[in-house]
């Protein structure tokens, strides 16, 4: 039996934890606040996006309106994610869905309230606005 | 335009090698190319190292490489495609040689995943989307993005759990013949459908492994290659695209875009089609990979995937031989390296020296089917006995 | 071949940009270059994007770039040599056309580096050495390194703390004048001499700036570019060479080998010469290596660095005028989008849009010398009106 | 006067502390235990290289052979570190300098009981090991 090979595990630990900007798409996180589900509209070709983005993906213009995209859900695809990521290890598992909206424009989110043997692709969802314990916005599919 | 080729390979064990700093470990397979292409090191002039680092300490990654290798004064620089860094290197190779900027170049793929713990190289794939959409709230694996991929093609076309595994069988037979895989043991259907589940219909056995290793090819121009070797492997073509970030953002969850995109670029340069392949890699970082692979590139029709596998028609004999290295499943993945490996087999595939796993080489043309990500990018890269 | 030429400039404000995501602040220069190129975003077949990452939260950002700029199925990978790694991104768009690949590439150089707190930054940058030998004991940061440059250079050649202080000025001096510099102030040199020692000799005037930023360029090949634009800004070479990752490997601390040997393949593929040469962007991470640099690419001789400043040579009206955008000392140093920056400048002064801060032209050359790391890289492009 | 933009700090942490592989160069460490310092000679080519690597820089060959480097260093250049990363903002400022030894060969490492105003180019000063309380070996320049 081979013993294991020698490895300096380095004093130094390395911690990221990002600012990341929101300010362009804050809507859509205040949106959150009173439950409606906002995204941008572009003003010179119309293109919807989602995620939100202030400068228009499809013409470039950056003159953009926010539009309310609803929130009524066509199941496309999930699944259940039982080995999660070191952040996320207090989480229990979770289900995960990708859903249509009525205009198009497809979310990904976590389920609650279904088991994964309760999702089937086709089924109608809903998005619901949550907010956790600290005070940050989410957002989760429910039965509609 | 000079032609490419493909003149010298070299390949470490793919595996757990805590046995090996990264330098090292890139060592192996430099050394290996260098002796392969029988050149002397001072003649390469350009190193393009593959890598997407994070999980080793190193983060100007390419320059410990060339200063252990004694590579002084080459052109050099990372890339970085995600899990097509290694095909992203061959091009940017291939690239200095076809614009005359250089005579002969290396790719070097490289990566060393475990000197992290598994969950924190877990978290560093998921942290590859779109981050504050997918991962800051809703945690996704690099699992549960293919995950989402085989649900999709299990509802529309019936695939089933066991095709997955059926994937992941192959991969495994043909993994007991490779002496360089991370895993050279057979399993069965039965093992890979009872094994644990990592995102649901994925379970351990349709995942590859979290994997060190490196692999480098050395490429040089028509001229100095017909003078090096008498089985240069050419680079007919390389068709890259990309895609979205975001799984929100995807047209389809059947399938990839950029692979069906990348494929029809390769093919049109090379002036082939995928039924003049011999063999392939295609990139199996999940089993469900692999079928969408084997429709995306046009072996068979979209949603026939499955049926192309349990016929046989990807094993040797059948129409298209796949991934008989063992894959990304069974010989490792170390993700910046796989690129640069499957290019290896495939080279030595053409060349005749696959020994017991060779396939019957008929066009003399080989493919490589490297994505990246979720799909976000997707590199094709047609290689062939003939310039 | 081809000649390859710039036909689109984009620069977003360098700074701290908390104002905009990653894919925002690529945004801005990505649209700049578009409009400035006269194309539409569809013509572009390949998108590069430069950048190190580490700093911000996404893990593959090319494609979360290209995403929000709606550049879809194109051949896209990002690159990294450090520093250099904007004018890595731009070598490797060249390349792509030069090889007659591709018709009209873009280099994106993109750096968010404040996503993070100052001395997390620090450690960044210092853990990019050869971290075993130098971070992991003794904790190097990016200003040690040049300081150790500084006083060997101080030692053998007489340079001073005052002649560092006087290269700060000038930078700020232009930098007053470019109104999208992070730094729009003059400074005195008994401002510079007075402000905290960060890594002896070397003070916080010596350093550059932590910057958040974007640039970019879109290249096209010979017909196409003399469609586009009658100011077509030709590449006429790019050189490239390497050294050591650790410190103490290299063979001398009064000058920067890969940036010797880089000039030295870019003035010989140029057939030009130093004198030959009408403006320069010179990497000036710390005042000591601008003072390098001017000696490096030969615009004096090794050790007359200090003495070339001082005589005014690399002002307006000087022999050779240096770093009119401000350098990296007062327009900021997003790292990856540094090499992009000076590219962009260069342009524009060869364009003879560069306003108040316009250099005479006299050959219609001028010259990009970008280093990554302490050395680790050196990337030298000449530009040029002519072809 | 602006506002500040607004951020989001991520929720999620990123902790990277690493495994790395020594087994290939421990010779050099272990001699630290001791007070030695040896690296790695070729047995091809004869090269010496500092840090001690198993392969050859200059021939490729794997064969390598231990020698002693020797302790009696040059001081060729140096800097005293006062902005120190987030993993060091506990040490005291510190004086870090290159030397080269007898055989060529050139070593980075701190300076002890020297301020900066002492050091010199050009002065002599002497490897010396040392061991951290938690046991780990390392190597500083003293006063020859
Ligand atoms: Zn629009
Ligand atoms: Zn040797």
């Amino acid at each position: 039996m081979e013993s294991e090979p020698l490895t300096l595990h380095s004093r130094k630990s390395l911690n990221l934890r990002y600012n990341v900007p929101i300010s362009k798409t804050s809507r859509f996180w205040d949106g959150l606040k009173e439950g409606k589900f906002v995204t941008t509209k572009c003003k010179s070709c119309g293109e919807v996006s989602f995620p939100p983005q202030a400068d228009c993906p499809k013409c470039m213009s950056g003159e953009a309106e926010w539009v309310d995209m609803g929130t009524d859900g066509e199941l496309l695809t999930f699944t259940y994610v039982q080995v999660t990521p070191t952040s996320f290890v207090e989480s229990d598992p979770y289900t995960v869905a990708v859903c249509r909206l009525p205009g198009g424009q497809k979310v990904l989110a976590w389920t609650e309230g279904l088991t994964r043997e309760q999702l089937k692709v086709g089924m109608k969802l809903r998005l619901e606005a949550r907010t956790r314990s600290e005070g940050s916005p989410y957002y989760v599919f429910v039965l509609r | 335009m000079t032609g490419v080729a493909i003149v010298g390979i070299g390949h470490s064990k793919f595996g757990r090698r805590n046995d090996v700093s990264i330098a090292e470990l890139a060592f192996e397979s430099i050394h290996g190319a260098v002796e392969d292409a029988g050149i002397d090191k001072k003649q390469i002039q350009n190193v393009t190292v593959g890598s997407v680092g994070g999980w080793y300490e190193e983060n100007v990654p390419a320059t410990v490489v060339n200063e252990y290798a004694g590579l002084e004064r080459v052109g050099s620089m990372r890339v970085e495609a995600a899990c097509a860094s290694g095909s992203a290197a061959v091009k940017n190779a291939y690239l200095s040689i076809a614009s005359g900027e250089a005579d002969i170049a290396m790719a070097v793929g490289l990566e060393k995943m475990t000197e992290v713990d598994t969950l924190t190289a877990v978290e560093l794939m998921g942290r590859g989307g779109s981050y504050l959409w997918e991962f800051e709230n809703f945690g996704m694996t690099f699992a549960s993005y293919y995950a989402m991929f085989a649900v999709a093609h299990m509802n529309r076309f019936g695939t089933t759990e066991e095709d997955l595994a059926r994937v992941a069988v192959k991969a495994h037979h043909y993994g007991s013949m490779n002496p360089l895989a991370q895993f050279q043991k057979e399993i069965t259907i039965e093992k890979a459908l009872s094994s644990q589940v990592v995102s649901w219909p994925l379970k351990l056995y349709d995942a590859s492994p979290i994997s060190d290793g490196s692999a480098a090819v050395i490429l040089a121009s028509e001229d100095t290659a017909r003078k090096l070797t008498d089985t240069p492997i050419w680079i007919r073509s390389i068709g890259a695209s990309s895609d979205s970030a975001d799984m929100s953002r995807r047209d389809s969850y059947v399938g990839l875009g950029a692979a069906v995109d990348a494929s029809r670029k390769a093919y049109s340069a090379a002036k082939i089609g995928p039924e003049m392949v011999d063999v392939a890699n295609v990139h199996d970082c999940f089993t469900i990979a692999e079928l969408m692979a084997y429709e995306d590139l046009g072996f068979c029709a979209k949603g026939e995937g499955a049926k192309l596998l349990r016929d046989g028609q990807t094993m040797i004999g059948g129409k298209i031989p796949v991934n008989l290295d063992g894959g990304l499943k069974a010989k490792g993945h170390p993700v910046g390296a796989s690129g640069v490996s499957m290019m290896v087999e495939i080279s030595k595939q053409l060349r005749g020296e696959a020994g017991k796993r060779q396939a019957p080489i008929k066009n003399g043309i080989g493919l490589v089917h490297n994505v990246g990500g979720t799909g976000h990018y997707c590199y094709v890269t047609v290689l062939s006995r003939k310039r």
